[in-house]
């Protein structure tokens, strides 16, 4: 505890996060210039699971095996979810519908304010980060995330029988951790690759350009359905496609949602629930003249 | 029909059957205490394995990452409330029948609390860091969040868990007085006299202790109920579909008189048989207790019918689904048993005989308990298993053998500590029995004197 | 706590100082202290090995026949991920989950990692040395005829030393045998457009008719048409957003991205082909609408079970719209009329005038010897009947596993074991390894060198595999070292100016560095800018392809009413992952969910719901699936998106060998698939087979990460929003 | 002038009662019935306190100081911390947040309270404290003692007294 820590905090008692999507309104003032949001186009998603398979590569996650699997104990922090249409039709003739889910990395988050040990925050950089070490595995945050989108370490799983069998522990990512059992542990955005983005614009002091960092899932999507960037950088691919589709990011309703006839299609998922979702996705596409 | 404490019992006499309970265990309290070990050590052996394992053993999965601890928690911290009832309430109310059975009931409180709050361990995924939820100033330089329920709830619990214990133990002074003075010497004497402070019944301390005791249970009263309303936020402060209802705290409130009156039915009946208590529980009083977990019954229907009203007039359908989910999905008749133990079968206790039959009482207290236990299951279980989320939802879902070992290891360790309790405090409080005597035969003596001045 | 399973410390080892801080700030136990080996600090680090630092280094990815350019992240020497190489044409730094897998085919626990021989039933490591000259000694005295190869696919330079080596031994026996392969769709377009695979422009299309091309998920390259396709569904290109209609009978991940997936009756493709140029009427050239004429709407519709509407819907869509492109995949190629079907496909695509729009030729390369040779299943059947004449002496196999995917009916395993000495270049202990009397170890794709053309591929390109890290275990070997080792033991002199595989490959580089774009370089200089690269542009002159539409030759089947004792199709589907199991020990692949199904760890029956009503099975029921050939048993899943008359289950899965995560997991649908063959190939028809359906009475649950709605979306709004495209503009989207 | 205690058992309040308003108005050299007289029963009887006259009880003073001071450092503990930890930031919530805050403040205030409140009543009422050398377990069975302090002289009227209003036994020990 010191005194002028405390008071500094004290006169930032009112939120720094989160703020409009249009940056904030002293951006010079703003301690980050930063907000990661990704954007995903379900129209070009096809539902190939390139993404998922290389959330595993990159970070680190166990392969549970078919008993955990069938608990429900997988740990997939991008899982491909594959939806039929509901309208009863007798065949499926506009195939299937694909969505990729990971953590929304919330502005709102309903996890962060229930942790009892403070294990899951907000970043700077507008990211809903899990501290492994803080964490004491009460759960909450995953059963106040309406999206289900964070796992928890079942069984300790470096220790577990054909999960790292050698040689295979030496293909794990040592820019992150191997978590241990107890643990939650969700999507990061790829924390790995932004926080080494973010410290070479620093060292060549400059600012996160657009393209400088790809999370895992972005860089391996073969149809380029994801795009990801920094949501304040009106340059960004990701924020020039929330603006084109109208979508902001502190709001539980957007403008566009209320005016009947609007002819975009970027939603978020549970919008509703003032999570503010970083992620927006783009309604998937079927042609109407067939 | 039983008859009530008689008037002029001796005060001796009350000393002497209650001083008996304390010594010379029969054979029954070696068997019970011998099961309770035993289930003690079921639940024991699930957690050790637990522990080594991984919480995947307790067959815990995404949707369903609380299960039956915190279901059973939950259940323990509402049975602690009645003892708060009897004890706090009544006493403020001058209601002198609780008298001969609040002993026993803030007893039930205190270790239902420490069976709750070894539920919120068990529960923890690293049990190994608890302390990282104590606020105190560390060299982590953290601090728990304390915007998280769960914070309030370790709070409030300890809060409550050592109130209650102080509260218990300062009204069992003047006891343990009498205990030091009639045991034999020994070990157990050294005990009393340590526990009795020097306490000697004068004037100053019977002062003193008057208005401490009357304040501590005025704290006790709104502490009591701002422990469940914060259980209650636990799920109401959530988003969750079924939980996110204004009407959770009352309602968890009067759930928790509801199955702490309940339970002291049971335990009433019990130490009544154990240590034949008869001529102090008496029938009377099991009456006005029956009647009293009644009239909770029925608020607790009541606020019961509020939350499902509530969430079928309101306009969200997910909290709709989850409740007809509750009404028809796989835990239906879990459900429909909690309404049914919960709301239909307290009417037996209308019927005037049946409110002072023992057999009866005691299967309908056992029952009213299980339907407590099924409402804190239902409002856990069904809306992890049909969240938000459709796509996580998990309708196979269903507690390990390792969950309903340690849920029965907590009962055996209640027991245990019960049975511990028995032996070392008086399970019924002397001096307020003769308070009480002496109060009724004032005013028997009043009445006839009234009568025989005439108006 | 398990022993031997993952250790800190061995994670640490090969860590040096630079990352045991990264490493360490994991949860559990962090001690280091109580091991005993020794942590060595890099004092003075290797090249390019700086601690804590990722390197790139560039290769090819060898997990299936695409052989996209991938770039492999190496840190403190070992190689971590594989990411695709932003400079590649074919997958343009873009990589499928199947590539990425390919660190665990390298890391993998259950390799072969020294010389195994066979005598009797004891099995021995041997050394090197010893191996060698085991080969040796069985050749000796062997006349040409009486040793064959067996591969998959080759290309590049072991292509070109396997060709040398068999030219030594005076054998011809080459048997390229690929167990899942477009080889009918390459024999018809051959024939149709003079190419084997001409290159396709989805992005340039403005319909898409798929007659079973799983081209987003398994066929040909998936990655690089995945990049096409998301090109083609952009609303903002001139053409505006193309329009995907996919046929077939089973869906295929294409299919469930369709506009319009039109289930059809099995084998029926051609006749619907031929019915849509029927109904087409003008600009169809009168031959062609000759033939086409017996194929009346009302016929067709009939045939095929696609409604009348639907086919002049489809009709007045590829007249509306063009230019279209229509592709033949496995799904209408893999009967005994397959290349009648892939005939008809092509033709419809002709008369549409597409070739020369959305599809044209691959240019001509100038190295012939470096082009792939590509498997078939042909090659399979006719070097079983070459082994079952007891002619075959010695039988090398590489990169396939035929004892797994052989049909039962073909008695491929009796007829190897009258092979009297069978070795078998292998990466694990797969069936086929199990029977060989000899077991090469392989280095992984990611530890050897290489060199490769793939089949299909936008700009004509000869792909560099490079090791990316060195070898895990000391006694392996690359494939081209062997066949190296193996000419020196008859052409020393020959060969003896190259070291090792490597010295022969840059040899072979630099020879020719005029024709590969180093035209005046330094030698070191141009063989490291070309390893950089990992790729070089080859020389080739633009093709062009011939052929107009011709009806001769074409004559398709009536269908066949279904049979009485076998009433359903069987369709054996090619996962995007599993393809045809040879990645079935890579535990990502298993647990990464079927995209259809979601199913994952084992493998499923996919039958029709109507279908399942009627023979009363529910989703878990486990069926046996019985063939004429033979008989499986799985888990029945109740999938609407597959014909009422057919019923399908994954390739790949049910080994009975080959390592932890693939022995046991799932049935093999190879086993029980009939001898019916396509007429005019002799490929395998492998969607010929019919079976009968039949509850064992045990019910499981099905593992999978579909939950128990099925994938509803109860009707939550905004969870996964479809919208018709005249509800949206799509023109000015970023 | 040396003093003793004397111990005067009897079978009810009311002789009790009998025996301290006799003693109250009588003058008896070296007794003051205010601070000399101290009586001892089995349970509280609320008419002791009006028959020996009215004495303070300062317990809800603890009481107060107690609940005061533990909600005041509850709030000032959280909030100090909250500020103190800036890397705990929620998004949409304020880095100080009230409403979780007035939750722990409340129980921190009634745990306060029952804990000095517990405190002021050992205070209060001189316990733990050592046995008083005249002590009867008779006491805590059902008689009402009557423990006087009185100079060596006067015993005998003192006794006299008790005896009159029919004491069960009276016990008697030297002064200090």
């Amino acid at each position: 505890m010191s005194v002028s820590n405390l008071l500094e905090n004290w006169s930032k008692f009112r939120h720094t996060h989160p703020v409009g999507d249009k940056g904030h309104p002293d951006w010079e003032a703003y301690p980050s210039e930063i907000k990661w949001a990704m954007s995903i186009d379900l129209d070009a998603c096809t539902g190939c699971n390139a993404c998922s398979v290389a959330c595993y590569a990159e970070n680190n996650l166990p392969v549970v095996g078919k008993e955990k699997y069938s608990h429900g104990q997988a740990m997939h922090w991008m899982r491909i979810e594959r939806y039929w249409d509901e309208d009863k039709r007798e065949v499926p003739n506009q195939g299937a519908q694909f969505l990729p889910m990971l953590c929304q990395q919330c502005e709102a988050a309903p996890c962060e304010t229930v942790c009892p040990v403070g294990a899951t925050n907000h970043t700077e950089d507008g990211l809903n980060s899990q501290i492994y070490n803080r964490c004491i595995g009460s759960r909450y945050c995953s059963a106040n995330c309406p999206y289900k989108v964070r796992y928890f370490n079942w069984y300790d799983y470096p220790t577990t029988e054909n999960v790292w069998p050698a040689p295979m522990e030496q293909q794990l990512n040592p820019d992150l951790t191997v978590r241990g059992k107890g643990v939650m542990e969700k999507c990061t955005f790829c924390k790995q690759r932004t926080y080494t983005a973010r410290n070479n614009a620093k060292t060549e002091g400059r600012k996160i350009h657009d393209g400088d960092v790809q999370t895992a899932c972005q860089q391996a999507c073969p149809t380029n359905a994801i795009s990801f960037g920094n949501l304040f950088d009106p340059e960004s691919r990701v924020a020039k496609q929330w603006e084109q589709q109208q979508v902001e990011l502190i709001k539980e309703e957007q403008e566009k949602d209320v005016k009947p006839g609007n002819n975009l299609r970027g939603y978020r998922i549970f919008e509703e629930l003032r999570p503010y979702p970083s992620v927006m996705y783009l309604e998937r596409v079927r042609e109407s003249d067939v | 029909m039983g008859k009530d404490i008689r008037e002029d019992i001796a005060w001796a006499h009350i000393n002497q059957d209650v001083l008996k309970s304390l010594e010379n265990p029969r054979p029954l309290f070696w068997v019970i205490v011998f099961v309770a070990l035993m289930m003690f050590g079921v639940g024991v052996g699930c957690e050790v394995y637990q522990y080594q394992m991984g919480m995947g053993v307790a067959g815990l999965n995404n949707p369903n990452v609380w299960g039956l601890y915190i279901a059973t928690f939950i259940f323990w911290i509402g049975m602690s409330h009645s003892g708060t009832l009897l004890s706090a309430i009544l006493h403020l109310m001058h209601a002198d029948w609780r008298k001969p059975i609040y002993r026993f009931a803030e007893a039930m409180t205190t270790f239902s609390l420490m069976t709750a709050g070894l539920f919120v361990m068990v529960h923890l995924g690293r049990l190994w860091q608890f302390y990282y939820a104590v606020p105190y100033p560390n060299e982590r330089w953290t601090w728990p969040n304390f915007q998280s329920p769960l914070l309030w709830d370790a709070m409030a619990i300890f809060t409550y868990l050592s109130s209650s214990v102080i509260f218990l133990y300062v009204g069992s002074i003047p006891d343990f007085a009498i205990c030091r003075d009639n045991i034999h010497p020994g070990w157990r004497k050294n005990l009393y006299t340590l526990l009795a402070l020097g306490w000697e019944g004068t004037d100053r301390q019977w002062r003193n202790f008057r208005v401490t005791y009357l304040t501590v249970a005025c704290f006790l009263i709104p502490l009591a109920v701002s422990v469940h309303s914060i259980v209650a936020s636990d799920f109401a402060m959530s988003q969750q579909p079924g939980w996110h209802v204004t009407s959770f705290p009352p309602y968890f409130v009067a759930g928790a008189l509801y199955s702490g009156c309940a339970a002291i039915i049971t335990l009433f009946i019990i130490l009544r048989y154990v240590f034949k208590f008869e001529e102090y529980m008496t029938m009377p009083i099991l009456k006005k207790t029956v009647r009293l977990t009644f009239a909770i019954a029925m608020v607790w229907t009541y606020l019961n019918l509020i939350e499902f009203a509530s969430v079928w007039y309101s306009h969200d359908e997910v909290a709709k689904a989850v409740l007809i989910d509750k009404a028809t999905g796989r835990f239906a008749p879990f459900w429909w048993a909690m309404n049914f133990c919960g709301s239909v079968v307290p009417f037996t206790m209308m019927v005037k005989r049946w409110q002072t039959s023992i057999p009866i009482m005691f299967a309908v207290s056992l029952l009213l308990n299980l339907g407590m236990w099924l409402e804190r299951w239902m409002i856990v279980t069904p809306t992890f298993s049909h969240g938000y989320y459709p796509w996580t939802m998990d309708t196979h879902y269903w507690p390990s053998l390792v969950q309903w070992g340690i849920v029965f290891g907590s009962f055996g360790w209640f027991t245990l500590l019960f049975m511990v309790f028995c032996k070392i405090v008086p399970s019924v409080s002397m001096y307020e029995v003769k308070e009480m005597v002496y109060h009724r035969s004032l005013a028997t003596k009043k009445a006839e004197l009234g009568l025989e001045g005439g108006h | 706590m398990i022993e031997n399973g993952f250790n800190r410390r061995d994670f640490l080892k090969v860590l040096g100082w630079g990352g045991t801080a990264v490493a360490l700030s994991g949860c559990g136990n962090t001690s280091i202290e109580n091991g005993k080996e020794t942590v060595v600090s890099y004092v003075e680090p290797t090249d390019y090995q700086i601690p804590s630092i990722g390197v790139y280094y560039n290769s090819t990815c060898a997990q299936c026949d695409a052989g996209c350019n991938i770039e492999g992240r190496v840190r403190e020497g070992r190689v971590l991920k594989l990411e695709g190489n932003p400079a590649s044409s074919i997958n343009r730094g873009k990589m499928c989950g199947l590539g990425q897998a390919g660190v665990q085919a390298h890391y993998n626990p259950d390799r072969v990692t020294e010389p195994l021989l066979r005598a009797g039933t004891t099995t021995e490591n041997i050394t090197w040395e010893k191996a060698l000259a085991t080969i040796n000694d069985k050749l000796n005295g062997l006349k040409g005829e009486e040793i064959a190869f067996l591969t998959g696919g080759v290309s590049g330079h072991v292509k070109v030393l396997l060709k040398n080596y068999l030219d030594v031994l005076g054998s011809k026996n080459h048997y390229a045998y690929e167990a899942v392969s477009p080889a009918v769709v390459r024999a018809s377009n051959k024939k149709a457009y003079g190419v084997e695979m001409p290159r396709l422009h989805l992005d340039k299309a403005k319909v898409i008719v798929s007659f079973g091309a799983d081209f987003l998920g398994a066929w040909v390259s998936p990655v690089h048409f995945s990049q096409q396709y998301a090109q083609f569904r952009k609303g903002n290109r001139p053409e505006g957003r193309g329009v995907l209609v996919q046929i077939e009978s089973k869906m295929t991940l294409t299919g469930a991205n369709a506009d319009r997936w039109i289930p059809i009756r099995p084998g029926t493709e051609g006749i619907l082909a031929m019915g849509i140029i029927n109904a087409l009427g003008v600009g169809v050239p009168a031959d062609v609408a000759a033939a086409a004429r017996d194929y009346t709407t009302d016929r067709v519709s009939k045939d095929t079970g696609v409604s009348a509407e639907q086919i002049l819907g489809l009709t007045e869509l590829l007249k509306a719209r063009s230019p279209s492109l229509v592709l033949a995949g496995s799904a209408a190629e893999g009967y005994s009329h397959g290349s009648q079907n892939a005939a008809a496909i092509a033709l419809l695509n002709q008369v549409l005038g597409n070739v020369g729009k959305t599809m044209d030729a691959p240019a001509n390369v100038q190295f012939a010897q470096l082009t792939p040779t590509t498997g078939n299943s042909l090659a399979l059947n006719d070097l079983n009947d070459v082994m079952a004449m007891g002619k075959l002496k010695v039988l090398f196999s590489y990169g396939v596993n035929p004892v797994y995917t052989a049909p039962d009916c073909l008695k491929l395993k009796d007829n190897l074991n009258k092979v009297p000495f069978k070795v078998a270049l292998a990466h694990y202990l797969d069936e086929t390894a199990m029977e060989a009397d000899l077991v090469l170890p392989l280095d992984s794709a990611l530890e050897d060198w290489g060199s490769s053309v793939p089949e299909y591929m936008p700009e004509p390109q000869l792909s560099i595999q490079q090791p990316l890290m060195e070898n895990l275990y000391p006694n392996t070997r690359g494939v081209g070292d062997i066949l190296l080792a193996l000419l020196k033991q008859r052409h020393a002199d020959q060969y003896k100016a190259y070291e090792d595989f490597y010295s022969y490959l840059r040899g072979a580089f630099v020879q020719n560095k005029a024709a590969l774009g180093g035209a005046g370089a330094d030698d070191d200089a141009f063989w490291n800018e070309t390893l950089g690269k990992a790729m070089v542009k080859l020389p080739g002159t633009a093709g062009s392809l011939s052929g107009k539409p011709t009806v001769a030759g074409l004559s398709l089947p009536a269908t066949k009413a279904s049979e009485g004792a076998y009433p359903l199709r069987l369709i054996p589907s090619v996962s995007p992952s599993q393809r045809d199991g040879r990645h079935a020990n890579l535990s990502w692949l298993q647990e990464s969910p079927d995209p259809l199904t979601t199913v994952v760890w084992d493998s499923w029956v996919e039958i029709h719901p109507k279908t399942a009503a009627k023979l009363g099975i529910v989703e878990g029921d486990i069926v046996e699936v019985t063939s004429l050939s033979g008989s499986i048993k799985s888990q029945a899943y109740l999938f609407p998106g597959i014909h009422p008359d057919a019923v399908s289950m994954p390739l790949g899965y049910g080994h009975e060998a080959m390592g932890r995560y693939a022995k046991g997991t799932g049935a093999n649908v190879f086993k029980i698939l009939d001898p019916l063959f396509d007429k005019e190939t002799g490929e395998l028809a492998i969607n010929e087979t019919n079976v009968r359906i039949s509850k064992t009475g045990k019910r499981v649950v099905i593992v999978k990460e579909e939950g128990p709605n099925g994938g509803s979306q109860l009707g939550r709004p905004k969870i996964a929003v479809k919208v018709s495209s005249d509800k949206v503009d799509l023109s000015k989207e970023v | 002038m040396s003093k003793r205690h004397m111990l005067a058992l009897y079978n009810n309040f009311d002789e009790a009662e009998a025996v301290v308003r006799e003693l109250r108005n009588s003058e008896i050299k070296g007794f003051n019935a205010a601070d000399d007289l101290v009586v001892k029963s089995p349970i509280e009887h609320p008419e002791v306190e009006e028959f020996l006259g009215h004495k303070p009880v300062n317990v809800q003073w603890f009481t107060l100081i107690g609940a005061l001071s533990g909600g005041l450092l509850a709030f000032f503990l959280i909030a100090g911390s909250q500020a103190n930890f800036y890397s705990q930031m929620k998004g949409g919530k304020p880095i100080v947040p009230f409403p979780p805050d007035f939750v722990l403040t409340y129980e921190m205030f009634i745990l306060g309270g029952v804990y000095i409140t517990v405190l002021g009543f050992l205070i209060c009422a001189g316990l733990p404290a050592r046995r008083s050398p005249l002590y009867s377990a008779k006491v805590s069975t059902d008689q009402i003692g009557l423990l006087v302090r009185v100079d060596d002289n006067s015993a005998a009227t003192l006794r006299s007294i008790f005896t009159k209003h029919q004491a069960l036994e009276i016990q008697e020990e030297a002064g200090k």
